[in-house]
Parts: structure tokens; C-alpha cells; sequence
């Protein structure tokens, strides 16, 4: 059962003075996660905060090493895969906690029932277009228009294998009314096939490939506010939506420091900074969309379930329909 | 005349002998091999045959049965003779100009070969995929440009196997050249004199005296740039995908993902120790009993060729090859530090982001090149002292230690990192989270090739000229330090800056093992890419260049390793 | 009990044996020359004298202490010695000097004495002038005296010798055969000296050891090997000899064809009756007519003659085709064509059981 | 004119000239002996002629054609020549026939001929138990014969060969000389041979060219070189002898203290009336009482005695200490200490203007 909500209280702060740091491990860009760790150490002066950036997988097997020797140095953890928190979770790593914003506007689908981890952030895996190669009004509007011969040798899209990201999205869209045959279809378009979701926002960019059939939305978004030709699409059929989870960690080293972490982690401050600097999406319904941005209730969302998640299946798949 | 030793008051004592340390040392220094390779190998091994604490073949079941993972294997062998190959073709001939002949502006070309080793391979991949990849490619844009070709039209793919060879064998044929052009350093006038005087032409005496004389170098250079090749996985990860296929790494690299399989990547990289072993069976195969040491002192200076109608060609090949490795790819970093993404204008905002405003510039500069010294200054010490050992063999099992020191080239970065990690992260043995844990992973890392770099040279130094040195009273540890070392000096230097460029440019283990605190500019430059800040990158990479650069030259200029008058050394 | 002792010592290469069951001993302060046809195994056991090889076999003493046998061999930096190598075996990265005091400053002698001695012994080997050159820099010869040099500085114990003149001309050559037998002398070193020089041999060896095969053919003091060789093997490798076969006629006559039956003064008949006779070429008499009132005198024919500056060398033919060699001094010219009679004189003749 | 002409020929090292303003000339089919002291740039000589150095000054033709001048010198591997290097530098990487048979692969011998001869040349230099051999694993005197047997093999125009038999026994080395020059005969080569030995030089060369400090000092037959030296150098350079210095008396004496006046019955008379007279070792009788009714005697002690074998080599010192080297035969042995009478006969007696 989930434990009560708590608020960042003098006794907290002075509690977690005392430890004087945090140590966090995050998946979040690191420009974005470093001007985070800034904000709470200007707002809670006296509490250092490690910011550990790596992959999210990284993370993952990190944390699995490191509990494995049981050694304890994460407090606070943050990774783009939810799979990973369902793992966390029962291996009971997890210390159940939920910060007072969490409790009054989060979602029940974006946290957990026993309180052990919330939806920190949310990226999308879109569909976007070079605007300076491909004219508004030929660019692609689906992922059925995708399928169209004209694109063949025009896509580029990241690898499920590699990134968590694609791999939601993968399992998301096969578990839609596309279904796999969408992908069969979409592995006869000569697609260039990269690791990261990070990186077909980059192709697209460069003008290696006019169109990506899917990718990182706050790349796009990065890249379009620093005056890159390109432009996302949402389309009908849906966007995959990717969450990311935060937690804290039973053996945290700093607990009362984690905790106070993790409740600034969930403000409206920390999310408003994250969606601006980060281009990441946010489920405080008090965070503004930068102008030009298409908001999270305009889009119609694909959920998928971290829960039945098969992997090698996916991959498996993938390598049949994809080569690799 | 007669001159008369004067009466010494005192006859001239014993030299003073210790103990002999050299037993000491060679356990120390088996003692230390086997900490450093043997135990994150002995990880690999134990947990490729279990599942949950029990012992199982499964993984090696499915390596064998699986397609998915042999395919890989195929295209990763055929991928690292190719490196070899091409690392060779070009290197040889390019050493054999810098070294022997009378190339214009052939010490720059030495250096600036240096110079594109510094990249790190991936750095070196990302560049070529802005030089070449077959739209955004800035050498297709400027060929449509020219020819008025069809977009989507492409001169050159480096996406592609080809393309995937080229762009490692960029920054794996500098171990070939700097092994050759020091072995040619050696080789004396005499033996091509010989040559000559019997007629043969300067080709011949080239093809027939010269360079099988640095066969053994040559050798050495191939195997550590086909080995690296093996287990790159920088440069497969931007490139082969792409491309459409997988090589062992990438393939490696996947099985880390969630669900991790680590039994399973640990099974995937045993065989290619076994290919090590190998290689390097071949290798001792194909050097035999031939010799290939000549006692120094009796010959004059190396003889040097004239290129004269040649000049031209020589130097259009060494021009093409810079351009390839160092020029066109810096160019293009160049180009993206000093510009925002697919946005016009020049702009200096990388340089200020990378200098005052990323926090982690400095500490990362100051780590990493803390490791490069403290790693290059000891793993040349170990290199040396076990070349010396397996060469000269002095204690019997030594050659053992020559095995020890290359199998770490067997174990891909990302596998050998988990193994320190798991080796050094034990409550009573806590390394992590400090530098220690790097410069233990550094060592073992780039102890293959600083060992293959100083074995290669002792094959060129004959034992007499140590014994010499013995019979008259020099322990062995001493005649290795008075003798043999300032011998090799070249060589010593040259695996120096070897292993300190190494360290510089590792990546696939490190960044399993560092931390805020530990961070270092490979590192940064990861972690930059993945959130696509290629103006960054570029600024370090560029930044990377030009520090190490220095530190090279300024290690061969040192008088402390080399007075100006010093003959040439054979 | 010698100083330096091998006993039974045998070095294979590659199965094939190199030294065989070699047993010598050598007194302290005695310079021992080996001598023996190229190839024979005197480096190969001066390398096992100075540690450099094990011996597969038999063992090595000094001062009664074992120093090598197989399996346990003490480290050449051990041994005090000091040894000349055939290919001279220089530092190519340091200067002449450096070269010379190495050996100085390894056993610690302040740098002044060092400097002194390095100085009066290169001033010995006529390298003072070249003392701060590289050996990359100099002549073969200059070469091999800074490897003299640096072997003689250090007075060591036992100093072994690997051809250290070869490669130096017939004055300079005396004078170091000089200098390196003085300093013998000065400090009571023992001194293993391997030569292919004869004269540099008799004149400074107390025993010379002649090997062949890596065996021991003989060993002896100068005029005992040279007036007395055991084998025809010793009597033609030292000194040039002239060997005639025969059958021994009971007394002290051998009958060796062309109708010379030669009278030997010394050495042992064949048990069986087959008997050489061994006579040096500077023994033989040469005249343009038969001389009177002597015996062992027998006709032949010059064949070639060679001037030799004091001598001449002939190549005389007797009347079945047998060649027989003789110097005589250089007054004495027959053209080659003319007739000549050789007079071998009986003192002269060492007979050689076969 | 001369096939192999040296003309003004000059080289420095760093500054020090090492072969100075050099002037010869060789005929075809000529053996020359290049002799002289260690280091006076003989090597240097050589490697001028072969090409692997180019002259500050002057110039080499080979049958009139100009090979090698300051900026103009034509590669080695043009010039139809073969060498031994003093060093050897045989290849290591080779076996002893692969060595051997190089240069008949690059004259585009036919495999079987190329076969046939590499196996003739090292049946001639006893090496055909090694052919498979690696260089590393040879004796120094066995790795010599490689070097001289593959020079020889190719049967070039012109020979050059540095020291190629120092590392040999005398046997050996006799035989060795006598096949180089048997060669030599046979194809007509032109030679030029540097040897420290001096039977070497006098056996084998048709021109003996003494060199001294990078010039020639005397160039000439071996007779001539041995009996008309024409400066003490040469004199005692070739053959070992002893000079008197004295003053000239106007007739054929000269007057060298000792009361010892000399009449010479060959040389120059200084001018000035300084003269010098030599005397060779090997011409000098020596008596245990005074010679009767000959001139140039003298009275000395044995300061030293050295037994050669063949001869005995002596050291007398003179009243006022000079000293006399003598060899006799070494049949007469006087000990150190005694008295003895020198006897120098005029006609060995040779003045030698200062
Ligand atoms: N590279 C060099 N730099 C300076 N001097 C040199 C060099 N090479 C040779 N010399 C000097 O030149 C002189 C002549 O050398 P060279 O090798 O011709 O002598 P050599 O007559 O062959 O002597 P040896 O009989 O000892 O072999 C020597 O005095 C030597 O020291
Ligand atoms: N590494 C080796 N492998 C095989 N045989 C060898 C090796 N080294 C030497 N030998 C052989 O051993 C024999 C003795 O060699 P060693 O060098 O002792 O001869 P040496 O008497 O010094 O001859 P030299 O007078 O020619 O120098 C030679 O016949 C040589 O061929
Ligand atoms: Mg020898
Ligand atoms: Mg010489």
C-alpha cells in the first residue's frame, strides 16, 4: 500500500541538510539534469547533488551490478525505461514514497499503486519531416503514408535493439490496430537504420534522410527551437508515448536528502524546466508548453504495457523484418 | 711508446651485487598480470557457463545454434582482416617514405599521423559520416555539385562494409606505421649495402633485405589493428547499422540491453580470445627461426633513398592519406564547432558552452590526462620489463607473460568493463567511483599493444650487446635500465605516446567506470553525442587533438630521453 | 686443484653437439690461449665460462666453487669476469668513454678515479682522441680496441678473450698482445684468450689448448704443442707441418716412398708399422744441389714459390706427385720449374703413431 | 690508363678528413692490397669505390667512365661490383644459401644453374653442413666464409673486400686466400683487398698500396714494398724493422752512436746529412761471440726472448739502451741477461733520407 504523501517540511530540509548531498542517477539529458541539480542546490543550499548521467541502460545494468555487491551508492533513480522500475520493484530496491504533488495531480496509470516509483518525465516517439527537403504539403501525415513507395530510401529510424524508447514504441504500435504488419511493410522501404532515438532527429537535421520514422520528440523539439528545418508529426493513428519513472532507493546512502530530492524532482518548477529545457513532457498540469508546441491533450497517446513486454520476440521480429 | 696503468692504491673492488631482483620482479610483474588480466577473464569465464549459480553450457549452445550470433561473428573476422589489410597496404609504404627517404616534410607527416591515432575512432566515424554519408555527405554534396548528379545520388557510401573498414582502418594503421617506421629506424645501412653491391635495385633491395627485416613489426602492428578492429565498438555502432548489418560487438552491445544476458556476451567474447591466440600463433609461425638482429655499432647512418621524379607521387600518397585520416575528417569537425546545426553563419557558442559553461570540462581534462600520464608511464614500465622477459627469457615460463599481456585485445571494452567493475567494486576492495579503478582498466586495456610495441623492437636489439653489459657486472634489471631501454628509446617512446593516446581516446570500458568525480573527455564526448551536441564534440575532439599532439612532440623532443647528438640507434 | 676448472662440460645445439666432454683446468693467474679451426666451439665454451649458456653437461668450477652445471648456473654478473666479444658487442648509444667506464661506474669507483683510469687505458689502446666519439663513428679496428679497452679497465678476475686482435694491424696487434699480457702479469688475472693466430698464441699463452670438434686435441705449454703435437692434427694446424706416411723399418727409419726413408729423431712409432712423419716447413733445407754427408735428402721440383719478404715459401714436388711445403729465408730463390733437393734433418722428423 | 682509377679522391667526416686527395690507378684483372693501421681509412676507401659514399673532391672511373664525383655518383647496385663488408652484414632473415645464392637470383640465373653454383661456392668456403643454417646461428669465423662466398659467387668486374678472412685460422685462411686469388684468375676480376695481414698482402696482391692517415704513403710490388720502402712508415709498417738514426759519413756508412758506424748498401743519404738506416728484424744475425771479419757489428744484452716455433724473436738492448729486434731461427737460444753480438750485413742495411 502506497504510504501517505509527504511535503518538503523544515524538519526534512534540516534532516537532509545535515546529510549535505545526494547522489542521483539519471537518464535525462545532461545539459537538462545539471541545470535540475542547480535549481535544488540554489533552492536547498547545504545539499550537493551528484548528478550521474548515463544511458538509461547503462543505469540499469549500473544499478544491478552495483546492488549485486551490495554496494548502495544511488539514491535517487531515473531512467527512460519503465521496465526497469517493474524489475527495481521486485527485487524490492524500491523505498515507497510519494511526494505531495504526486499524489494530488499525477495520473493514476502514471505511478505506481504501492507508491514506488512515479512517471518523472514522458518523451513521444514521432514521425517528423525536413521542411527544408520535403514541402508541408507532401510530407507524411500517418504511418500509413509512410508506407508509400515515394519514401523508399527516404527514412531513417532508430533500432529497438538499442534504445528502450523504440522498443516501447515497437511493442506500442504491434499492439495497435497497425499491428506487425505495419512493420513488414515498413521493412521493405530501404529504411536507414540507426541505434538511438536520439539520432534520426540528427539525420534529419544533417539532411541525410528527409523523413524519420521514428525518433525522440524533445530532439525535435531541441533542434527545431535552435532553428533546424524540421518539423514533427503526430498522426492519427497515435504517438507512442514513453515513460520515464523516478524512485527512490532503499539503501539510499542519504535518505532524508533522497527524499527531499525526490519531492523537488516532481514540482512544478522542476517539470516547468524540464519541458523548457529539456523539451520533455510533463504530467503536472500546471506545466506550460512552450509556444509551438503541440500540447500532450492534443495528441492522441499509444500506451503500451510495461508489464507485457517481451523483448526477445520484438527483437526477433524486428531482425526479421529489418535485417538487423 | 708506453703508457703504464698508474699503481691503483686499491685494487678496483667487485661491483657490488645485491640480490638478483629479477626473480622478484618477474613474480611481481606475474603477480600484477595475472591481477590485471587474469582476474576480469576469470569473471568472463565464470560467467559464461552459469545461470543463476549453476553451471551451465547453455550460453555456448546458443552461440553456436544461434544464426543471429554467428552471422556476426563472420562479418566481424572478415571485417578486421580488411583493417589489417588495408592498415598494412597503407602503412608500410607510408612508414618506409617517413622513415627512408628523402619525402619533403616527412617529420610532419609523422606527426600528424600521431595526430589522427589521438582521434578516437568514433569521433573519427562521426566525422566521416559528415564527410561521406551518401545525402548529407559533404563530399556527395560537393561531387552533385560538381557533376550535377541527381540527389540521392552518392559517389561515396560510408555506410556500407567498405565504408565501415575504411573509416576503422583510419585509426587503427598509425599502430602499423609507428611499429614499422621505428623497425626501419633500425634496420642497418649495412645489410641493404650488401644488397646493392650485388646489384639489386633500390626496389628489390627494399623487397628482399628491408622490409622482411621489420617483418616482425610489421606482424605486430597487424595483429593489435586487426584486433582492435575485432572488438571496436565505436565505430560499428554509428556505421554498421546503417549499413545493415551487425557486427560481434554490436550484436555483444544489444545483449546488454534489457533483458541483459551478460552469461551470454561473456560467451560471445571467448572465441575471439581464441582467435587471439591464434593470431598470435600464426605470427610466431610465420617469423620461425629466421633472425632478425643485427649487432649495432658497425654501420653509419640509415640509409636514406632519393625520390627525386618520385617526389611528387610520394607525395600525393602521403597527402591522400593525411586527408583521409587527419585532414578532411578534422575539416569537418572543424566545420561543426565553428557552426550551429544545418543554420548559416559561423558562431563560437560550442567553444563557450565546452569552456565556461559545461562544469565538466575542466575536471574531465585534468582526469583524463592525469590517467594518460600516470597510465603511459607505467604501462611502457610493464610493457618493457615483460617484452624483456619473454624475449630474453630468463626465468623459465616467462613467455607465459607474453600470452597474459595480449589477451586483454580479445575482450571487447564494454565485456572487460563490467569485469573490473565487478572485480574492484567489492566493499573490501573499493575502487570504484575513484580513478584508481581507470587506471587499473586503462592498463589492462593497452597493455597488448604497448606489449606487441616493445616486443616488436627487442627483436631488433641483440642480446650481446647485453650480455656485455652483464659480464661485467650489471644485474639484468640494471642492464635493461642502461643498455636495453636507452636502446629502445624510440620505441620506448613511441609505446609512450601509444599508450597515452590510447588512454585518451578509450571509451567502450571507461564509461562503465567513471563517475561525476572520475569523469573524463571521452566520456563527456559520449555523452554529448547521444544528446546530438556534435558542435560540442567537435570543440573537444578538436581540443583533445591539439593537447595531445603536444604532449607527443613534446615527449620525442625531450632531452631527457634523447640528446640531439645521438646516433641513430640500430 | 686449477682455479678455473670444466669437467666434462658438453653444450649440444639443436641435438647436435657443439662442446664435447671438455675437461681443462687453469691455475690461477695463467693465460691459457684456445686455439682451433673455425667452428670447433672456443666461443661456444667461453660463452659457457662466462654464464651466458648452461652447460647440458658436466660442470664448471672457480676457486673450487661450482658456477655452472645444468640447471644451475650463477648469473654472468656474478662471476667477475670480463670478456671481449668476437663481434665486439658495443653500445651503440654511448660515446667511446662511456662505453670503457661503464664497467667503472657499476663497481662504484668515484668519478674521479674513473675518469683517470678510463683515460690511461684508452690512451693505451691509442683511443684517446676518439673518446668522445660514437662506435658508430668509427672504424672496424678502433672498434675492437674500444671493446679491449672495456674489458681490460675493470681488472676482473678472469678475463676471457674472443679473438680481441683480429681485426688490427701486425704493429698495433704486438702491441696489444703486449699490453694485454702485461696487465696479466700487473693484476693475476686468469685470462682465457681464443685466437686464430699462432704467434699471438706462442708468444702469449703459458698453455695453449688446441681444439678440434669441440675436443680437446692437446693441451701443453708453447714449445711442448709446437715441438712435441700428440696428433697430426695438432702438428698441422700450429705451425704448418708437412706430414709424410710411411712404414716403420724397426729402428728409427720410416720408409716413405719416392725412395726417402726418413730417420726421426723423436716422437712414437706406429705399434702396427703404418707411421707419419710430421716435418715443419721452416725444417726443411732447401739446396740447388744434393748436400754432402747427410741422410733424409730427397729430389724434387719447385712447383710454385711465393716471396714472403723475409722468407720465401716453396711448394716442391717429388717424383710421384707428392707436394711437400718449405719456407726457407728469402736469399734463397729457385724459379719454379728448376730442380731442387730437400734435406730434412733427422732432428727434425717427429714420428706420429697413426 | 688504369680500369679502376682513383683521381684526387677526397672524404671528411664532420669535418676531419678521413681519405685525403687520394690518386691511383688499377689495371684490369689486378689484385690490390690496400694495408695500413687501423683506422687510416681504408673502409672509407672501399666504400668510395663501391658507391656507398660520395667524395667531397675528386673522382673514381671505372674503365674511363666517371662513377663517382662531388654530386654525381652512380648507385652501387650499378656498378657490377660485389664486397665483403668488415662487419659481414649478412642478412639475417636468410638462410646461408639464401644469402649465398641473392645474387645469382638477381642476375636471373636459371634455378638449377643459380642451385648448382651457391653449392660449388660453399663446398670451396666448407659450408655446405650449414646451408640451411641461419646466420644467428653460425661460429664469427663461419658467418666470414658466408660473406666471402657470396661475394664471390657472382663473379662481378670488380671485387672489393674488406678484411674478409680476420676471423679465420691460418689454414683456413691460407686456403680461403688461395681460392680469392684462384678466382681472380680465373674471371679476371679486379680486386681491391684490405688486410691487416701483411703475408696475406704479400702472397696475394700484384700491388701493394700502403696507406697512412687517409693518403697513400707507397704504392708497388710486394718486392718492392718490402725492399724499397721508401719512407720508415712503410718500413716499418711492412715486415717489422729496426731504424738507427745517425749522420751520414759521405761514403756508404753512417754513423749511428754505439760506435757503431753502418754501411748501407741500398737507399738515399740525407742531404743533409740526417739519415736513418733500417734494418729488418729476420736480417739481423745474432752470435754469441763477435762475427769475425765483417763489418756492422755490435755488442748487446737479451732484454727479452720469445719462442716462436719456427723462430725465436728477440729483444737487445744496446750500450747506451736502444733497443734491436732480432728474429733468428729457433734453433739459437740465448737466454735474457746475456751477451750476444749483432751482425747486420750491408746489403740489408737500407738509408732512408729524413
Ligand atoms: N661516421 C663517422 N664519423 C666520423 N669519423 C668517422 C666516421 N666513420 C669513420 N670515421 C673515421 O674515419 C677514419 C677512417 O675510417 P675507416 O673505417 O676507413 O678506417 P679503416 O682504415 O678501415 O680502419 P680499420 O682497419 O680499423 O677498419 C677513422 O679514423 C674513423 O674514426
Ligand atoms: N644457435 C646455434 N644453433 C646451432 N648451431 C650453432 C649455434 N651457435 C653456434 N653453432 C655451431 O656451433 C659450433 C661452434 O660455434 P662457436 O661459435 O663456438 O665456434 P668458434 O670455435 O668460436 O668458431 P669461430 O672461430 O669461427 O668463431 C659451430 O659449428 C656453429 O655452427
Ligand atoms: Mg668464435
Ligand atoms: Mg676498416
Amino acid at each position: 500500500q502506497a504510504p501517505a504523501p509527504y511535503d518538503a517540511t523544515p524538519q526534512l530540509v534540516a534532516a537532509a541538510q545535515k546529510e549535505g548531498k545526494v547522489v542521483w542517477y539519471s537518464a535525462t539529458d545532461v545539459q537538462v539534469a545539471e541545470k535540475l541539480a542547480r535549481a535544488f542546490e540554489a533552492k536547498y543550499p547545504g545539499i550537493k547533488v551528484q548528478v550521474e548521467r548515463s544511458g538509461a541502460e547503462r543505469i540499469f545494468q549500473r544499478i544491478n551490478q552495483e546492488y549485486g555487491s551490495k554496494i548502495y551508492n544511488a539514491d535517487v533513480v531515473e531512467t527512460s525505461d519503465a521496465v526497469h522500475f517493474l524489475h527495481f520493484k521486485k527485487q524490492g530496491w524500491l523505498q515507497p514514497a510519494v511526494p505531495a504533488d504526486v499524489a494530488k495531480f499525477w495520473p493514476k496509470e502514471y505511478r505506481d499503486a504501492d507508491g514506488q516509483y512515479a512517471a518523472y518525465r514522458a518523451h513521444l516517439s514521432v514521425i517528423a519531416y525536413n521542411t527544408k527537403l520535403v514541402p508541408k504539403e507532401q510530407a507524411p501525415k500517418s504511418h500509413a503514408d509512410l508506407l508509400d513507395p515515394k519514401w523508399s530510401g527516404k527514412m531513417v529510424k532508430a533500432h529497438p535493439g538499442y534504445s528502450g524508447t523504440i522498443m516501447t514504441g515497437t511493442q506500442a504500435l504491434s499492439q495497435s490496430p497497425l499491428g506487425w504488419g505495419y512493420f513488414e511493410q515498413l521493412g521493405k522501404q530501404k529504411v536507414m537504420q540507426v541505434q538511438s532515438s536520439t539520432e534520426p532527429p540528427k539525420k534529419l537535421a544533417a539532411g541525410e534522410r528527409p523523413v524519420m520514422a521514428d525518433g525522440n520528440e524533445y530532439n525535435v523539439f531541441l533542434l527545431k527551437e535552435s532553428g533546424v528545418p524540421i518539423e514533427p508529426v503526430y498522426a492519427p493513428e497515435g504517438t507512442p508515448l514513453v515513460v520515464g519513472n523516478g524512485a527512490i532507493l532503499k539503501n539510499a546512502a542519504n535518505p532524508n536528502a533522497a527524499k527531499l530530492f525526490y519531492h523537488f524532482m516532481f514540482t512544478r518548477e522542476a517539470q516547468q524546466l524540464n519541458s523548457d529545457v529539456g523539451g520533455l513532457r510533463s504530467f503536472h498540469p500546471e506545466v506550460k508548453e512552450k509556444a509551438g508546441r503541440v500540447p500532450l491533450s492534443q495528441i492522441k497517446l499509444l500506451n503500451s504495457d510495461p508489464a507485457r513486454l517481451d523483448p526477445e520476440t520484438i527483437k526477433k521480429k524486428y531482425e526479421e523484418y529489418f535485417g538487423t | 711508446m708506453s703508457v703504464a696503468l698508474p699503481d691503483a692504491p686499491v685494487s678496483i673492488a667487485r661491483p657490488p651485487i645485491r640480490i638478483d631482483l629479477l626473480r622478484p620482479a618477474f613474480y611481481a610483474l606475474a603477480a600484477l598480470l595475472v591481477v590485471l588480466v587474469v582476474l576480469p577473464l576469470a569473471w568472463l569465464a565464470y560467467y559464461s557457463v552459469t545461470k543463476d549459480g549453476q553451471f551451465t553450457l547453455a550460453n555456448f549452445a546458443t552461440l553456436v545454434t544461434d544464426n543471429t550470433l554467428r552471422k556476426p561473428f563472420g562479418i566481424a573476422v572478415g571485417m578486421a582482416l580488411g583493417v589489417g589489410a588495408l592498415s598494412c597496404a597503407v602503412a608500410t609504404p607510408l612508414a618506409w617514405l617517413v622513415a627512408r627517404t628523402d619525402l619533403p616534410g616527412r617529420r610532419i607527416v609523422r606527426a600528424l599521423i600521431t595526430a589522427s591515432f589521438v582521434t578516437p575512432p568514433f569521433l573519427g566515424a562521426i566525422a566521416w559520416e559528415i564527410l561521406a554519408a551518401p545525402n548529407s555527405g559533404l563530399l556527395n554534396v560537393f561531387w552533385r555539385q560538381l557533376t550535377g548528379a541527381q540527389p540521392y545520388d552518392a559517389l561515396v557510401n560510408i555506410y556500407s562494409f567498405g565504408g565501415l573498414v575504411f573509416a576503422i582502418a583510419c585509426y587503427t594503421f598509425p599502430y602499423v606505421f609507428t611499429l614499422v617506421a621505428n623497425g626501419l629506424d633500425r634496420v642497418p645501412s649495412d645489410l641493404e649495402d650488401a644488397s646493392s653491391i650485388l646489384g639489386a635495385r633500390g626496389w628489390t633491395t627494399l623487397r628482399k633485405v628491408t622490409l622482411p627485416l621489420v617483418l616482425p613489426a610489421m606482424l605486430a602492428g597487424s595483429l593489435i589493428a586487426i584486433l582492435q578492429a575485432l572488438t571496436m565498438f565505436g565505430s560499428p555502432a554509428i556505421l554498421a547499422l546503417p549499413a545493415g548489418f551487425h557486427v560481434i560487438t554490436t550484436k555483444i552491445w544489444s545483449l546488454f540491453q534489457f533483458p541483459p544476458k551478460p552469461g551470454l556476451a561473456a560467451a560471445a567474447s571467448l572465441p575471439l580470445l581464441l582467435i587471439t591466440v591464434l593470431l598470435l600463433q600464426g605470427k610466431s609461425w610465420i617469423l620461425g627461426r629466421k633472425g632478425y638482429t643485427v649487432l649495432g655499432g658497425k654501420s653509419g647512418e640509415p640509409r636514406v633513398t632519393r625520390l627525386r621524379g618520385w617526389t611528387p607521387l610520394a607525395l600525393a600518397f602521403a597527402f591522400l592519406v593525411l586527408s583521409l585520416t587527419v585532414l578532411l575528417p578534422y575539416a569537418a569537425l572543424a566545420k561543426a564547432a565553428l557552426t550551429r546545426n544545418g543554420v548559416d553563419g559561423l558562431t563560437l557558442h560550442h567553444f563557450h558552452f565546452v569552456f565556461f559553461e559545461f562544469s565538466a570540462t575542466r575536471l574531465a581534462m585534468w582526469n583524463t590526462f592525469l590517467l594518460g600520464f600516470s597510465t603511459a608511464t607505467l604501462g611502457t614500465g610493464i610493457a618493457l620489463l615483460t617484452a624483456y622477459m619473454v624475449s630474453r627469457n630468463p626465468v623459465r615460463g616467462a613467455h607465459w607473460l607474453g600470452m597474459l599481456a595480449t589477451a586483454p585485445v580479445a575482450i571487447p571494452g564494454i565485456v572487460l568493463g563490467v569485469g573490473l567493475f565487478l572485480t574492484y567494486s567489492h566493499p573490501q576492495l573499493m575502487l570504484y567511483g575513484t580513478l584508481w579503478i581507470l587506471l587499473i582498466a586503462f592498463l589492462t586495456i593497452e597493455m597488448p599493444a604497448g606489449y606487441q610495441q616493445m616486443a616488436a623492437a627487442f627483436q631488433g636489439i641483440h642480446p650481446e650487446l647485453e650480455e656485455a653489459s652483464r659480464i661485467l657486472g650489471a644485474s639484468r634489471l640494471k642492464t635493461l635500465r642502461l643498455i636495453t631501454a636507452p636502446l629502445l628509446r624510440t620505441s620506448v617512446i613511441a609505446t609512450w605516446c601509444f599508450v597515452f593516446i590510447g588512454t585518451i581516446r578509450e571509451l567502450s570500458a571507461t564509461i562503465l567506470l567513471t563517475t561525476a568525480n572520475t569523469k573524463l573527455v571521452s566520456v563527456i564526448i559520449y555523452d554529448l553525442n547521444e544528446s546530438g551536441d556534435m558542435g560540442a564534440i567537435s570543440v573537444l575532439g578538436i581540443m583533445l587533438l591539439l593537447v595531445s599532439f603536444a604532449v607527443v612532440i613534446l615527449a620525442n623532443r625531450l632531452p631527457l630521453l634523447g640528446g640531439p647528438r645521438l646516433p641513430a640507434l640500430r | 686443484m686449477g682455479f678455473l676448472e670444466l669437467d666434462g662440460l658438453s653444450k649440444r645445439y639443436a641435438g647436435a653437439a657443439v662442446v664435447k666432454d671438455l675437461t681443462l683446468s687453469v691455475d690461477k693467474g695463467q693465460l691459457v690461449c684456445l686455439l682451433g679451426p673455425s667452428g670447433c666451439g672456443k666461443t661456444t665454451t667461453l660463452r659457457l665460462i662466462a654464464g651466458f649458456l648452461e652447460p647440458d653437461a658436466g660442470e664448471i668450477r672457480v676457486g673450487g666453487r661450482r658456477i655452472s652445471a645444468p640447471g644451475a648456473t650463477e648469473a654472468p654478473e656474478r662471476r667477475n669476469m670480463s670478456m671481449i666479444f668476437q663481434s665486439y658487442a658495443l653500445w651503440p648509444h654511448m660515446t667511446v668513454f662511456d662505453n670503457v667506464a661503464y664497467g667503472l661506474k657499476l663497481r662504484g669507483l668515484p668519478k674521479h678515479d674513473a675518469q683517470q683510469r678510463a683515460d690511461t687505458i684508452l690512451a693505451v689502446t691509442r683511443l684517446s682522441q676518439l673518446a668522445q666519439r660514437y662506435p658508430g663513428e668509427l672504424s672496424g679496428g678502433q672498434q675492437q680496441r674500444v671493446s679491449l679497452a672495456r674489458a681490460l679497465v675493470v681488472e676482473p678476475e678472469t678475463l676471457l678473450l674472443d679473438e680481441p686482435l683480429s681485426n688490427l694491424d701486425a704493429n698495433l696487434r704486438e702491441e696489444m698482445r703486449f699490453e694485454i699480457r702485461r696487465l696479466h702479469d700487473k693484476y693475476r688475472y686468469t685470462t682465457v684468450y681464443v685466437t686464430h693466430d699462432q704467434a699471438e698464441a706462442m708468444t702469449t699463452a703459458d698453455l695453449i689448448v688446441v681444439m678440434n670438434q669441440g675436443v680437446i686435441e692437446q693441451a701443453g705449454t708453447p714449445e711442448e704443442i709446437y715441438q712435441r703435437p700428440r696428433t697430426e692434427f695438432v702438428a698441422r694446424f700450429i705451425g704448418g707441418t708437412n706430414v709424410f706416411r710411411g712404414r716403420w723399418d724397426g729402428t728409427d727409419g720410416v720408409a716413405c716412398g719416392n725412395g726417402l726413408v726418413l730417420r726421426c729423431g723423436s716422437g712414437e712409432f706406429g705399434g702396427g708399422g703404418d707411421t707419419a712423419v710430421s716435418v715443419r716447413h721452416h725444417d726443411i733445407r732447401l739446396a740447388p744441389t744434393r748436400p754432402e754427408g747427410v741422410t733424409n735428402v730427397v729430389q724434387g721440383t719447385v712447383a710454385r714459390q711465393i716471396y714472403l719478404g723475409s722468407h720465401r715459401d716453396y711448394l716442391v714436388s717429388l717424383a710421384d706427385g707428392e707436394t711437400v711445403r718449405a719456407v726457407t729465408p728469402s736469399h734463397l730463390s729457385v724459379p719454379p720449374g728448376e730442380s731442387v733437393w730437400l734435406h730434412l734433418p733427422p732432428e727434425h722428423c717427429r714420428a706420429l703413431a697413426q
